[in-house]
């Protein structure tokens, strides 16, 4: 056993840290790390950059332009890209579409779609949740009927990250109501300026706009947009959804959120010392911090203990509660340690152009807000309680 | 031992309950939230005319409340609407010129809703502690001059006078030396960063430079901490009334959204969590009864009491929050849900005069006292 | 509204404070102070003395040998009895079987058993839990069957807490098997002395005969020891639970608790100081502290908003959970202040006439063995998850 | 990266597991922990034949192992079965010898297991600081003569020889001035008071007035904390075996015991909680690899994942404890099933080396230094 890295993947973390000093633009990792909001085009032009390096599509084979890294590298990578507050790649065409097509697609599907997600073409969402299929994902309703070359779509989807930005979308739909439900769901790929795509924004409880619902009004949807098999896409989905939970343990976001936090601790001031000096404090933060060193190393344990990305579902599944629990938590210390000055929230501030001077300590801007949007952590992505629900079936066989 | 209400109690309770569910729903809430002003000079003309601030203070100031109870009986309503209304830095302030004495007839202006007052205390870097005051008081020979900055001050833009602490003599955390000073919303020197809060209403920063204050108490540690007992009684049973409307809503959801086939309230593991949720909110209830029982009394009793309140509402209020978001799934994490609201709220009392770490603290130091 | 107690209420304290000043002796007190052993005759020592002072039964009524208390004296009764270290009265006549005996009981039982289990003539243990029916105690099996003048009991009882000293117990038999299985249940006393009843003890985890199982074989109870009538006893073994679990609040006992682990944290010394002004350790604390304060008035919240002992089932469910949770963390809290004494455990150093130097501080002998043994306090008299049940069920309607 | 034992490490964890499942099973383990002596000669000699203890120390010291990944595989072993044989106090003093150098002869007794040894620090009144000794050593002219008392001292009343602390110089809380001494079972002035333990197993107060030694070590305290960073790979692995024992035998009872009509296993309540016990377990076996990991290395990052390997364990032991005993009802309060044993001894790891608050505020403390 050996926990540490090789010379070889010290030097490979050398060259990811050099690559983001000379290539990441210090106005987006500022407003990363002070949670401002990203545009559009700050998260375009730093998938742009990574594509430039080739180290956009870290999971990716080499075949379809991924970097070839090994585990270690791959882990190494997400660790140092977070500690710099650089903006995590949006995840649905490059994290989770593109595995999904590299294992199940055409070869005509990989040799359209594979290139125009590195190259930004495309800008995917993810069509999964609808009203009444939340947790229970499978019972979803939003049908494909086979009408010659084309299925004709009806139904909505919820929940939607930056549908508002997005050129396409993957679904889930049902083309079959016979057996279980599980067997009737498809794989579609949908072009979101279709006639019959609507798309309405939900606000969240901070009073962003970041979800969506998607409404889909006999849309026509060329049958070669299907992934694999029809009928066959709960296995494709299911597939996705571990990929997706695995990424949730997050490290290197919460080792940033983490590194943070200990900077705003510094800095409040409670009895005319650090915050951080305090015996209450500082044991909130010590168990954060030894949550996620833990954690790293069970994170570890998956990455290496499969060899590839595919993990025993258990893990994965504690990853995902643990590790959004850590993130969570530390929103929380964040909220807790900027004392009255949680309160104060002006939206605009959050903008890149805001004028107006900051209230509070200028850190304060958007934590609160963080905070309540960390709420999402543990309902999305597969519930926390259905994470504990594929504990319970699969590994402690109850 | 009582635990019913008085016939009083129960009427102003009543009388403000029945308004408010009325007339002051959510949509209602929302608007005014969300107006420059962040609240409503109507529905406070109409709530003094009702009598309900007369419930603020006792009756030698001009009201007829001003205990424990009725405080509590006031911002239970008051929570149960989220009302963004200038209430809490009204009830501390003229608590504090009622403790003082005279000033009637600014009392008397406040009491039927045609001045407002705030409450500025806190600074920048006080993080709660009630005794760290860097805003200066210094007598010109003619008047009282401050200087210094009061932090996210309740409603500040609305007042046409504050009440400001400010120190007179002695170092930040001496109790002695801090005097209490009224200022016009007009004087010179005084300027306000008002902004919106994450929860609804507004607050600003208060910022005095050579201003021209005048002086309503020299050794005004005790009035400060006595005025922040009852805002403390005040938020823990605000907290209350939002917790058992929160409560209810997740009951109610959890009773009508199906998920698997059946209600998600059939799932043994979600009731089990809420059956946890009730309780705390039960123990929530007994320590905002135990505030307000010893609002009256003896200090170190009544500020363990206090302490222990708000230590206990703000570990129930998170709990409570955040579950009922959990809870309502994806529903909890919109805007457009009440629940939201209410859960913003319950989360920023935990900001307001002192959280869960200051109060067990200060209930441990307050323990070593006795 | 008003929390203080009035004048006469504080004066029946002080005259409470003097009876136990005068009566409780300082040998038994120090006993239960410091969780040595009690024998059989320190159990029936203290409970003479009570009974000599009418203030054994306190709820009950006057004509039965009650004290004739209004709430607020019994609950002051309870609270400066166990601040003095009195042991607990064997709950099962006074507390459990009397209460029912009152109620549903008939002329001649009442004349017969109340005044017995007053005297001391008789030590009560109660027949409940079967193996096969713990939570489920509606479940069980033990069978009666009517043979003219008597029954014929066969069957199992277990966890019979101090069966070995009890000269009768009362039993849930069953006596129909059809319909619902809470219909067949009867209420039965019966004599310990009689032929075909065995008792085993049952040895807990830290070493303690306790707990006993008790077998029935071809058992013959009369039928004048039936309670109320045949296949009604699920009713008053409700009536029964409710009143148990009220006062499993303990207030007073937890309360005498804080104040004996405050002692010890005095004594216990952190880098030279007392273990007391060690931040982490009185947040802990304070933490129960707290939550004991508030359990107090919510306790007194049942006893006032019912009139009398029937408390509102929600609340009485709470009070069980949050009371045994409170009184658990008490014992965890000693057993953690002790440090490396927590260890060592003599069990003869819990008897009166050990004569061995203690272990570490003097106070340590028994604070390991209490934690363990309370473990108990979650589990038995309804077990917490049957609290969640029943708040789940009667009050939150899911 | 890699999380593969190496073949040695295997091959010594599959020996002595074999071993210990087949020869110590509970029945016997309660027989050894309820002798006299509490803990069984014969079996250590087997043990030492098998050539366990070599695993221990390093191959300069005259066995083959001593890194944390060997002791975690013979402590995570002898977790399994709750071995109460004298494992912990052999690592300490053994690992302490090693590395002050030389006593090779002494070495080879104790590697075969005809020499046994204790390691006395801990005193009354130390609670876990490391630092905090009070015993003195003073040099009479021709040898050092040592005065205190240590507390709690694993089976020492079965060893030949006790490695003790004792101040030569500084006063109590200094890490300079303390000393290691060899101190003979049958040394003047040396008594013990030997007690079981409540968790199996015995151990003693060492009392010496005025007791004859050999100096070891003048400047021992690098060496203490290393010998007790290893104490502390040994009882975290120790606990991880534990729990997973308990673990599956609390699925096992979820699985057949049935109430209501089901196996009880089918609740989901208990489902969930047993989802966490699950994770706990995960996360505690991951901070048992980072300390076993950290053993090695530069001080700061050792101790750090000491400490939070020693909180973590403690945390997730007492919950594992305490809801294996919960979710088996009544039986798990029972002297009869073997849960409730292994519950005892995963609480008690708590009380040796530091427990969860000590480990938590010394995490601190060494981080401030970083």
């Amino acid at each position: 056993m050996d926990l540490d890295f090789t010379m070889e993947e010290e030097q490979f973390r050398a060259e990811v840290r050099a690559f983001l000093k000379a290539k990441l633009p210090a106005r987006i990792a500022d407003k990363v790390r002070t949670g401002k909001r990203l545009t559009k085009k700050d998260h375009e032009e730093w998938h742009a950059i990574l594509h430039e390096r080739g180290w956009l599509a870290s999971h990716w084979p080499p075949e379809y332009g991924g970097p070839g890294w090994t585990t270690a590298q791959a882990h190494i990578f997400d660790e140092e890209v977070s500690l710099a507050y650089a903006p995590r790649v949006v995840p649905f065409g490059v994290s989770m579409l593109g595995p999904v097509l590299i294992k199940f697609g055409s070869s005509a599907q990989k040799k359209h779609w594979l290139p125009r997600i590195l190259d930004g073409s495309d800008w995917w969402c993810q069509g999964y949740s609808e009203p009444g299929a939340g947790s229970d994902l499978a019972s979803l309703k939003m049908s494909a009927v086979r009408q010659g070359s084309h299925y004709l779509v009806n139904g909505q989807k919820t929940w939607t990250t930056l549908a508002q930005y997005a050129d396409m979308i993957f679904c889930l739909v049902r083309t079959s109501t016979e057996g279980k439900k599980q067997a009737g769901i498809s794989f579609l790929l949908i072009d979101m300026k279709s006639p019959g795509v609507e798309v309405r924004p939900i606000i969240t409880l901070e009073g962003e706009h970041e979800v969506n619902e998607v409404f889909f009004t006999n849309v026509r949807v060329p049958v070669e947009n299907l992934v694999g098999e029809e009928n066959m896409g709960w296995t494709y989905a299911k597939y996705l959804l571990t990929y997706e939970r695995t990424s949730e343990a997050r490290v290197g976001a919460a080792t940033a959120a983490l590194s943070f936090l200990k900077q705003i601790a510094q800095t409040e001031q409670k009895g005319g010392r650090p915050l951080a000096e305090d015996p209450l404090f500082a044991a909130r933060i010590a168990r954060v911090e030894i949550d996620l060193e833990n954690m790293k190393t069970t994170n570890l344990r998956v990455l290496a203990g499969s060899g590839s990305s595919a993990a025993p579902l258990e893990l994965s599944a504690m990853l995902k509660i643990r590790g959004t629990e850590i993130r969570q938590e530390l929103a929380s210390l964040a909220r807790i340690a900027l004392g009255p000055y949680a309160q104060p929230f002006v939206s605009e501030a959050l903008d890149e152009d805001y004028q107006g001077a900051p209230i509070g300590p200028d850190y304060a801007a958007g934590i609160a807000a963080h905070y309540f949007n960390e709420r999402k952590l543990s309902i999305f992505a597969g519930s926390n309680e259905v994470q504990r629900e594929i504990i319970t079936k699969v590994s402690l066989e109850l | 031992m009582d635990f019913q209400p008085s016939a009083d109690r129960s009427m102003l309770a009543e009388t403000l309950g029945r308004y408010l569910q009325k007339r002051y729903p959510v949509e209602v809430r929302h608007q005014i939230s969300s107006s420059t002003a962040g609240w409503s000079p109507a529905h406070w003309r109409e709530l003094a005319d009702l009598g309900v601030l007369g419930g603020l203070v006792s009756e030698s100031a001009g009201g007829f409340g001003g205990e424990g109870f009725d405080i509590a009986a006031i911002f239970e309503q008051l929570g149960r609407v989220i009302a963004v209304e200038p209430f809490l830095g009204t009830l501390m302030a003229a608590r504090a010129l009622a403790l003082i004495g005279g000033h009637e007839a600014l009392m008397g202006e406040v009491l039927t809703g045609s001045a407002m007052l705030a409450f500025a205390h806190e600074e920048p870097t006080s993080r709660y502690d009630l005794t760290s005051i860097r805003t200066s008081a210094k007598f010109d020979g003619t008047e009282w001059i401050l200087t210094g900055t009061k932090a996210v001050v309740a409603h500040v833009e609305a007042a046409d006078h504050v009440l400001v602490s400010a120190r007179v003599s002695g170092t930040e955390g001496d109790q002695t030396g801090v005097g209490l000073f009224l200022v016009k919303r007009n004087a010179p020197g005084l300027s306000i960063q008002g902004y919106p809060l994450i929860d609804g209403g507004r607050a600003g920063d208060l910022h005095l430079v050579d201003t021209p204050s005048t002086l309503v108490a020299e050794a005004g540690y005790p009035v400060i901490e006595d005025a922040v007992a009852a805002g403390i009684v005040a938020l823990s049973w605000e907290a209350v009334g939002i917790m058992d409307v929160t409560r209810m809503a997740t009951l109610e959801y959890l009773r009508t959204r199906r998920q698997f086939g059946v209600p998600i309230g059939k799932f043994q593991a979600l009731q089990h969590r809420m059956a946890t949720v009730a309780l705390e909110i039960e123990q929530a209830r007994s320590a905002a009864i135990n505030a307000a029982n010893a609002l009256q009394g003896d200090r170190i009793k009544r500020e363990r009491s206090i302490s222990a309140a708000k230590y206990t509402i703000g570990r129930a209020g998170t709990l409570v929050a955040e579950e009922a978001i959990q809870l309502h799934g994806g529903m909890g994490m919109t805007w457009e849900l009440p629940v939201s609201h209410f859960a913003k709220r319950l989360t920023m009392i935990g900001h307001q005069l002192g959280d869960e770490d200051h109060h067990l603290a200060r209930f441990i130091k307050l323990g070593e006292a006795v």
